[in-house]
């Protein structure tokens, strides 16, 4: 085995949590960040709920979330805990950064997920959503292989040829990898994507329309 | 307990997962950028391993200085934490990554370097009884 | 000097175009793809023009273009010659990944980045755009660093508050680097970014309105 | 003249960058995932020493087998050409990183895999006259 140390904490710490859902799409701008923070709003109202940002490279949840990175502490307890929004447990790294840019190379940006995976204390959660950067690369590459019996994936895809050829690619990598469940969510459209093709082994969980606020 | 202890428990967990039960030293490399308090995790590391009925002998650890190359102009160098204000530091003893956002290459100004080393728990050496 | 032999010979390719732009924004589905190809298109009907897509994890310029990856045949002549699109000079990897998900780390898509300068005969051109994937990473840090003699930057963001605060951090990184030229495009906008704080050191190109085709 | 060309541009160009004009030995490591030509190499070096009037005695190339490592079960192996198709070799040839859209880890199926070496212009070593 491959020895990063930080490993068996990151599988101790998820496996508190009853469901972790990873919301995933190699094309950007579908709505993963929009998604995410949606729905991990909308669940806190009834179960313990969190949501972890790692898209270092360009967070967007903090500003979904209205929050100003100055006010985001975590206190310390054998580890961070994530900040408490209204009952919402959330992590960002805009915290650290303070908004400022933070080019990574794809290395360092898998040391940050291990890294934040290993020391951020989620605690008994129903549900975890990690909003997740666009590509496929070293963040994509732990989420599938390191985190395979831990991570639900939620791939998010808008109408658009681009987004729907990108979404197929991204099943066959998941399928292939062997992730039992895989839900689909089709943002910024009317419910066109339901029998399409792609969708052969993934559940349809629903449609969000295109709703300028 | 502060956030040493999560750093604690990633080293008692890998020690266990190879299997030692009785450790006579666990010899620690620490990366000087992170700040890690040797203290605190000295104490969370007997901690842990009481817990988990691990016996340690002798902790050791070792200072590992910084090392930043610069792959722009090939410029290394050795960022001291006292270079950094304190919410610098403390940012990047939480993230050591955190360094891409608050450094550049003193040389060239380049965002495009690497942390050679030092950067965290760099290394662990377990010598079972 | 930080030594990959490589790197003589991308500034030897690209010291033969005159302008080399790269159309870039950290936050994904703003425009890149969409108005880089159709620069080029346009471009190419006047001037001599390349295209060259570098989101080799999630590539799209070849799917605007209506092309099949397998009709993308290169010949080769002293390294390899782009695809002859109606006089438009065109190059993705798709011709040798046939559209297969193609999971890269960030050291891996920088050498795919620096293979293809180094190899790729773009000959005289008046203008490369060049297409890049979102995020702030490996392929990035060569593009602001490596090219910053060669490389136009070409910035494209939406009117979303998400949109707008991520081109503000790139180009602060753009500007701090020493580019003296920044180029701005608000796509799927009406022009309310002209006077944005945001672009007080670039050239605001114009906008392009939102047009579902 | 074959992209073997544009392999040997790389490397006149960064001999003559280290400033040499007399070589007396040219030793290059190649990788052979790559598959590249040493006679159309080998000549195309010879063509542009001259052609940008730098003397070299000798080429010598040397093989470098190409060696995997998977990240996700740590499973190690060299990849043979002769595994492949025409066309993924022909990619691999031009691309050499199309491997991580055409392989996966014999063993556990990931493509989580680094090319540890055996990649393609690996080395090159000058010794002057
Ligand atoms: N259902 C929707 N209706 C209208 N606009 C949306 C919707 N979902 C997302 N957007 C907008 O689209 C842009 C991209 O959304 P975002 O969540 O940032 O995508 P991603 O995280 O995949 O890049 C944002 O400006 C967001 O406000
Ligand atoms: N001006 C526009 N009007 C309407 N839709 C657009 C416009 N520009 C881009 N799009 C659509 O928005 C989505 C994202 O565009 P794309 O060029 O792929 O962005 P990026 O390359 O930045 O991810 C695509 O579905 C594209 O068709
Ligand atoms: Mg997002
Ligand atoms: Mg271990
Ligand atoms: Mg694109
Ligand atoms: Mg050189
Ligand atoms: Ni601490
Ligand atoms: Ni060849
Ligand atoms: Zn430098
Ligand atoms: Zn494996």
């Amino acid at each position: 085995m491959i020895e990063d140390p930080r490993i068996h904490n990151i599988v101790r710490n998820l496996s508190s949590i009853r469901n972790v859902y990873a919301v995933v799409s190699s094309k950007g701008g579908v709505g993963k960040s929009t998604v995410s923070t949606l729905l991990a709003l909308h669940a806190s109202r009834r179960f313990e709920t969190g949501l972890l940002d790692i898209d270092f490279t360009n967070p967007s949840t903090h500003i979904l979330l209205n929050l100003n990175p100055g006010e985001l502490k975590y206190e310390e307890e054998k580890g961070i805990l994530p900040y408490d929004l209204k009952g919402l447990k959330y992590f960002s790294i805009v915290a650290y950064t303070m908004d400022k840019p933070l080019p990574l190379r794809g290395e360092a940006a898998r040391s940050v997920l291990r890294e934040l995976l290993a020391i951020v204390k989620w605690g008994r959660l129903k549900l975890l959503f990690i909003d997740t950067p666009p590509g496929m690369s070293d963040e994509h590459l732990d989420l599938v292989y390191l985190l395979r019996d831990i991570v639900k994936p939620m791939v998010v895809s808008t109408p658009s040829i681009l987004s729907v050829k990108s979404a197929a690619r991204l099943v066959s990598v998941l399928k292939e990898a062997g992730f039992k469940w895989i839900g689909f969510i089709e943002n910024m459209g009317n419910g066109s994507l339901r029998g399409n093709e792609v969708l052969r082994d993934v559940e349809y969980l629903g449609y969000i329309p295109y709703t300028p606020r | 307990m502060v956030h040493e202890w999560a750093l604690a428990e990633s080293i008692i967990y890998h020690v266990m997962s190879q299997g030692y039960r009785k450790v006579k030293m666990l010899k620690i490399r620490l990366g000087i950028l992170q700040g890690i308090d040797k203290e605190i995790l000295g104490f969370s590391l007997r901690e842990l391993a009481s817990m988990n009925n691990i016996e340690i002998k002798d902790i050791v650890f070792e200072d590992e200085e910084p090392l930043l190359e610069c792959s722009t102009c090939g410029y290394k160098w050795s960022l001291s934490p006292s270079a950094l204000s304190e919410e610098e530091r403390e940012a990047i003893h939480f993230v050591p990554e955190a360094v891409y956002a608050l450094v550049k290459c003193p040389k060239c100004g380049s965002r495009d370097f690497t942390i050679v080393k030092g950067r965290g728990v760099s290394s662990i050496e377990v010598v079972s009884e």
